[in-house]
């Protein structure tokens, strides 16, 4: 099974340590629990942003320690940044408009009650 | 026998030196109908400029082509090219930078105009437009609707204000260079100043399904007396009509898209003989014609949806009881 | 240039392959790519949500008193530990620990289906209320006792009617795409990762060889990543 | 004259070569010989194109008079069949499904692509996409246009479902087409090929593979929440539900808009390396040849909303786009310009793939600046969804994609299939297509401008002059494409054998026999400099170009 046994410089992975491994974990529960509990008050308007940042610190987490992202090649971290900023460049742009353009919107649902088909 | 084509390829010919209007009045260019608002005269500006610039690169691209596909062809044993340089900066910094700033003209030129005819002057004379398929209705201040025709007053800013019953539609003059979508859901605004007295084509340019070819509608811009005049005579559309005839108006302005009344169909059933007869539903149910099913196919029309037929009948709520009444009348008046 | 020889190649490196460094690297992109592709895919559900939540914030807040907080927390810590033993899967096959290996991908199969099982629960209990998705939604008695009850725990007063809470069918039309393409996404996790196991199993993989092992796990912890956003914007709202 | 063609390509007298290695219908469905999927998409690609064109002929001949031939729901049906078909089944998947797959690997002298399996895959993809289309044709047609605004497309009867479904399939044929050739291109150049000694055409499939990638998984959900907001009604495009139909427009336009560089790229790259190889002149400029190819990629992904000015799209996303929109002539203006000034002082052969090459540059500088006026915000207003839009498209896909189609093909066939076509009949084909095409195309400008809008089944008197020329001329263009197809395919059968070499190209898969043995290459093919053509030498009695052993000194970079 083991072809190339003998042959140097076919070791290609870096395997991860238990330690860090089991650490990570650990790190995204407690911000998991993290979360819900700081859901449980309301913040008024950082609740929001409260919860983004875990999120973000939870994914990144995974991101980097758990896909290895720490010892990957520089274009697969490129494209991973990369994918996400250009997500965030289409909702950005795409919200923009539409929160330029809400109050007609809204107007007309004031003045057609009607016009939306009734569900519920 | 006439052929069209030969009379085009002359046209051709001959007509590309008018490219810049002098009159007015006249039939419109090669190019462009006739300037009918003052954004016609601001936007053909910069289409001019941008044609201008367009015609001399592909003139000199071309040129270039020719010329060098015959200077520099193969010719037998000599495969080799002359020594020549790989690449150049300056030509490149050149060829980079001219069309740069050739853009950014045709940019602010563009964005001028659009800026003029996407600002709605605040106390404009309003008209309401409405869309659905296939057709138009616009409202104007003192309540009257028109369907077939939009009369507007020369030498004022007029709003229009829009919505869609159904789907997306546009709305086109080309004389007077102005377009807008009409988005269901939600209202979109532009305006026109006509400066022109004359009759011009509104089309819909925004596809909307079958018909969407036949939405057009016949524009009169005319002086503000004869238009006071117009406008105050639609507000009562049914004066001196009968009921019949008062149905059969309403009905060539808003049903003659999907019912005929001849019996062919369009996208309804025809509404020839179709008066107390048995109705089948797709849901099996049946109706007689009579006026409370008429009643009801106007106002929720796919409640009892006819055997056959798409749902494509819009809801028509906001009709009045004499328009109900005279559409009952007209219906009637068709047999059974 | 000369290629090797049929005799000194290992019978897992493609015959268009050079070297194996050369197919890990490129099966590495790839995946990468394929993540991208991922990212981008689900960017539209997260527009959509972006969308109607700026606008109709209150469409949200009454919602979010449907979802059982509980329920989604236990996902997330479901995932994370199949998150987890899936990296350390990749470890042990490249430490060649088959044992090892096969068991982490147990657990994590395990997790999977746990977590489809939880998603099945809360799906049940919603269609069991009416609440559909768009067009069919229609909240039922259940429905209002439950958000009843919900509300007054939060310390408000109660319905008599939900017909009052505006827009919720759009809710839940996002609610339903967003965490139903994940659960897709589940799904087609738990068939890559059962192949794996069985290669596993068979005993495919060694230290030069692993990466179907990296593969299946990247896409797994990319799912894992979405749902730690799905989490606190479905369910954690004020 | 001793040459390495004996080293590298021949077929060591056995005769065997990719077509002729194994045989049965199976040995090829199954295949994941890079060169045999890419025939098979060259195949279906050209006929997807024929049953598009069959289509435009029928709206053709449906304008021929001002109130149609037609009844309007066919004729809508024939506008959205045609523009789908041309779009997600010919011109998308085309250059890089047919060319590129052929191409790329022999042009980095690979034995295959990164992922031979996941490329049959999205042959495959290709081919259950095309099904779907035809399950739209027998289930009743659709009408939506290719488009598929919100909220018609959910509110009509038709078998929309079924084309959504289908692009969506179509959209993972490409995404996996695209993820493959980028690793392809990272992973498998030999040793020695720096990014800047690639063949530009490998330059411009990376380019048109990035776009792929990264746009084409949000068509996929645009679609996917496009077929449910359909049967299921989720309110999210639907306004009658409280979505919002301009939504659905960014999401549709941000991949689309995109779409069209993957469409022309691939041309664009075709291009660049027939213009170098019929000049025998390293391309000028290479290196801003190579980044501009990038950078249209990188700025066609902020212009979308160009298709969007007067649909309701506020003031400020049109201002940013229209401005973004302009960024995008530089590059373009940079090809032009440098495949221009290749030809200075080169020694210019006219065959038929070069004739192509050259009326795409004219057509295309013609298409470009017309997106000028439609990028400039003042003049779309007037000009959107008019026939001066379609005229645009048009001259940039048919003027430009398809003429690079055309000379690809050309400029490839002998080593596809190891036959010359007839010279001849290759460039009656193109001058047929050049003027049928400019017959059919110009006076759409006209027309569109003076006021006729798209998607019309019926028009006013006042255009049925254009529309017949227009009509005149694509029935000339529908023979000229005929024309040209015949002389290709009856080549296989009626033509001489190639040699390896027949127009004196560079790139590694003029290295190879002709047609190619089954691994590409007995040894790898040695990395030259790019676009090198002194060692080149025309032999009269072969008609090949041999390659003259030692490397010869003076080489014009
Ligand atoms: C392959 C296809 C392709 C390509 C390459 C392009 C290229 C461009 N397109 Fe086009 N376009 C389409 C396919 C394409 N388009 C399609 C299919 C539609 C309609 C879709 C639908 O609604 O159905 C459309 C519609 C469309 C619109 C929307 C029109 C409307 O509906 O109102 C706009 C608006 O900006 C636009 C702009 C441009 C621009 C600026 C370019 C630029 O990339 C062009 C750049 C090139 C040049 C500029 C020429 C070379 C430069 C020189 C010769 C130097 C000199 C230059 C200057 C002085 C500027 N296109
Ligand atoms: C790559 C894309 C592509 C290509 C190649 C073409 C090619 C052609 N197109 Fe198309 N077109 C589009 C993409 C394309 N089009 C799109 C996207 C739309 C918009 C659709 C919409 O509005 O939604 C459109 C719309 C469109 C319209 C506008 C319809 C309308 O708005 O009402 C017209 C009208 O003239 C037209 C004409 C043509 C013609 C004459 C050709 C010619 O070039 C075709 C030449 C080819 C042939 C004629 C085939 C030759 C083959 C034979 C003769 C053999 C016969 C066939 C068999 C045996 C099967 N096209
Ligand atoms: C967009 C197309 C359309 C328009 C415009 C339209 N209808 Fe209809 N109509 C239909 C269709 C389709 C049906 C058949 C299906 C159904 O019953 O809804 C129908 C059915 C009917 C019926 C029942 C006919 C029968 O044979 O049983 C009546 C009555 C009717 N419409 C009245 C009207 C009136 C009055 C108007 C104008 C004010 C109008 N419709 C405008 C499409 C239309
Ligand atoms: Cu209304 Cu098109
Ligand atoms: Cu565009």
């Amino acid at each position: 099974m083991h072809h190339s046994e003998e042959k140097p410089g076919y070791d290609l992975g870096h395997p991860a340590s238990m330690k860090m491994l089991w650490s990570i974990f650990g790190a995204l529960l407690v911000l998991t629990v993290l979360t819900v509990a700081v859901a449980q008050f309301n913040l008024g308007a950082i609740d929001f942003s409260i919860a983004m940042i875990i999120a973000t610190v939870k994914a990144t987490l995974v991101a980097v320690y758990f896909m290895h992202l720490n010892h990957d090649k520089g274009v697969n971290r490129l494209l991973f940044i990369g994918a996400i900023l250009f997500a965030g460049l289409f909702l950005a742009i795409a919200l923009g408009d539409v929160s330029e353009y809400h109050h007609e919107i809204e107007q007309h649902r004031i003045d057609n009650p009607d016009y939306m088909k009734k569900v519920g | 026998m006439n052929l069209p084509i030969l009379n085009t390829l002359a046209s051709l010919v001959q007509d590309q030196k008018v490219a810049v209007p002098s009159d007015p009045t006249a039939e419109g260019t090669y190019w462009f109908p006739v300037q009918a608002s003052t954004l016609a005269e601001k936007s053909d500006w910069t289409f001019y400029y941008i044609y201008w610039v367009s015609a001399f690169f592909t003139a000199l691209i071309v040129a270039a082509m020719v010329f060098m596909a015959i200077r520099y062809r193969y010719r037998k044993g000599v495969w080799e090219g002359e020594a020549s340089p790989g690449h150049s900066w300056t030509l490149e910094i050149t060829w980079s930078i001219i069309p740069f700033l050739l853009t950014i003209v045709m940019w602010w030129s563009g964005f001028k105009s659009y800026m003029y005819s996407d600002t709605v002057p605040p106390d404009a004379y309003t008209i309401q437009v409405t869309a659905q398929q296939w057709s138009w209705e616009f409202e104007y201040p003192n309540g009257a609707k028109t369907y077939k025709e939009l009369h507007l007053p020369v030498d004022t800013d007029v709003t229009f204000v829009m919505k869609s019953k159904d789907v997306i539609h546009g709305f086109w003059i080309p004389a007077f260079r102005v377009k807008k979508d009409v988005v269901p859901g939600r209202y979109t605004k532009t305006w026109a100043h006509p400066t022109m007295e004359g009759q011009y084509t509104l089309f819909c340019t925004e596809y909307c399904g079958t018909n969407h070819s036949q939405m057009m509608v016949q524009v009169t811009v005319e002086d503000q007396d004869s238009f006071d005049k117009w406008v105050a005579a639609q507000a009562d559309p049914s004066a001196g009509l009968t009921d019949v005839e008062y149905g059969k108006q309403i009905w060539s302005q808003q049903c003659i898209a999907c019912h005929s009344n001849d019996g062919s169909v369009v996208i309804g059933p025809s509404w020839k003989g179709t008066w107390g007869t048995e109705r089948e539903f797709e849901d099996g149910s049946s109706a007689i014609m009579d006026e409370n099913y008429i009643l009801n196919s106007i106002v929720d029309p796919n409640s009892q949806l006819v055997k056959g037929y798409p749902p494509a009948m819009p809801p028509y709520k906001d009709l009045s009881q004499d328009q109900v009444d005279g559409l009952i009348a007209y219906i009637k008046s068709l047999g059974n | 240039m000369s290629s090797s020889t049929h005799e000194d190649r290992p019978e897992w490196l493609a015959h268009f392959f050079e070297t194996p460094e050369q197919q890990f690297e490129a099966g590495k992109l790839g995946m990468w790519l394929f993540l991208v592709t991922e990212v981008l895919f689900f960017s539209g559900l997260f527009c959509a949500y972006a969308y109607y939540r700026s606008h109709h914030p209150e469409m949200f807040v009454d919602a979010h008193f449907f979802l059982s907080t509980k329920m989604g927390a236990i996902n997330t810590v479901v995932l994370i530990l199949s998150s987890f033993t899936m990296a350390t899967a990749v470890r042990n096959a490249q430490m060649e620990n088959r044992t090892w290996l096969i068991r982490n991908l147990v657990i994590t199969l395990v997790c999977a289906f746990g977590f489809l099982v939880i998603k099945a629960m809360e799906y049940t209990h919603k269609f069991h209320s009416g609440l559909f998705w768009g067009r069919s939604y229609a909240p039922n008695e259940v429905a209002l006792e439950e958000y009843n009850t919900a509300i007054v725990a939060a310390g408000r007063e109660p319905l008599a009617n939900l017909s009052q809470l505006p827009d919720l069918h759009q809710f839940f039309s996002i609610y339903y795409c967003m965490t139903g393409l994940h659960g897709i996404h589940v799904v087609l996790g738990i068939v890559a990762i059962g192949l794996l196991l069985r290669r596993a199993i068979r005993g495919d993989f060694n230290r030069h060889y692993f990466t179907a092992v990296d593969g299946v796990g990247l896409y797994w912890h990319l799912v894992d990543l979405i749902w730690i956003f799905l989490f606190p914007l479905m369910y954690l709202i004020h | 004259m001793d040459t390495h063609h004996n080293d590298h390509g021949s077929d060591h007298g056995d005769g065997s070569n990719y077509l002729n290695a194994t045989s049965g219908i199976w040995s090829w469905m199954f295949t994941i010989d890079h060169k045999r999927i890419g025939v098979m998409y060259t195949f279906g690609t050209i006929g997807a194109m024929m049953l598009g064109g069959l289509f435009a002929l029928l709206v053709r001949l449906n304008l021929w008079v001002p109130d149609g031939v037609f009844d309007n729901n066919t004729y809508n049906q024939f506008f959205t069949l045609h523009g789908a078909v041309m779009v997600f089944l010919f011109v998308i998947p085309g250059i890089p499904g047919a060319l590129g797959n052929f191409v790329l690997p022999l042009m980095l002298g690979a034995k295959d692509v990164a992922f031979p399996k996941i490329n049959l895959l999205s042959l495959w993809l290709w081919a259950i996409g095309a099904l779907f289309f035809v399950a739209v044709l027998v289930t009743g047609g659709i009408d939506t246009g290719w488009t598929f605004y919100t909220p018609y497309s959910v509110t009509n009867d038709s078998s929309m479902v079924f084309a959504v479904l289908g692009a969506f399939i179509l959209g993972f044929s490409s995404i996996f087409t695209g993820l493959n050739f980028i690793v392809t291109v990272h992973r498998m150049r030999p040793k020695g090929m720096g990014w800047f000694n690639m063949p530009l055409f490998v330059w411009g499939i990376y380019s048109t593979a990035v776009i792929q990638v990264l746009a084409t998984p949000v068509l996929g959900i645009t679609l996917l929440m496009l077929a449910v907001e359909k049967m299921a009604g989720l309110g999210i495009f639907d306004p009658s539900l409280g979505g919002d139909a301009v939504l659905f427009q960014h999401f549709f336009w941000f991949y689309s808009h995109p779409a069209v560089y993957i469409m022309i790229l691939p041309a664009m790259a075709i291009i660049s390396e027939l213009m170098a190889t019929f000049s025998r002149k390293k391309v000028f400029g290479y290196t801003l040849v190579a980044y501009s190819s990038i950078a249209i990629a990188a700025f066609g992904f902020l212009v979308w909303g160009h298709h969007m000015f007067t649909s309701g799209q506020s003031a400020w996303a049109g201002l940013v786009f229209s401005t973004l929109t302009f960024s995008i002539s530089i590059p373009s203006a940079i090809k032009v310009f440098n495949w221009l000034s290749t030809m200075y002082k080169g020694s210019v052969r006219l065959d038929t793939p070069m004739w192509y090459a050259l009326a795409f540059l004219w057509m295309f500088t013609i298409g470009g600046l017309t997106g000028m006026f439609l990028g400039t915000m003042g003049t779309d207003v007037h000009l959107h969804d008019t026939y001066f839009v379609v005229s645009h498209f048009h001259y940039v896909m048919v003027g430009s994609i398809m003429f690079a189609f055309f000379g690809g093909l050309h400029y490839w066939w002998p080593k596809m299939f190891g036959k010359m076509y007839n010279e001849f009949m290759g460039k009656l084909g193109a001058v047929l297509i050049f003027l049928g095409f400019n017959v059919t195309f110009f006076p759409q400008f006209v027309m569109g401008s003076r006021g006729m809008p798209r998607r019309y089944a019926n028009y006013l008197p006042e255009f049925q002059e254009l529309h017949q020329v227009s009509t005149v001329g694509a029935f000339i263009l529908g023979i000229g494409v005929a024309v040209g197809v015949w002389t290709l395919f009856s080549s296989i059968f009626l033509g001489k054998k190639a040699p390896d070499n027949p127009w004196g190209g560079t790139s590694m898969e003029w290295e190879t026999a002709t047609p190619p043995i089954e691994h590409n290459f007995h040894d790898t093919p040695s990395v030259k400099p790019v676009y090198d053509f002194s060692p080149l030498v025309y032999n009269e009695a072969t008609g090949n170009w041999d390659r003259i052993a030692e490397e010869s000194g003076d080489n014009h970079g």
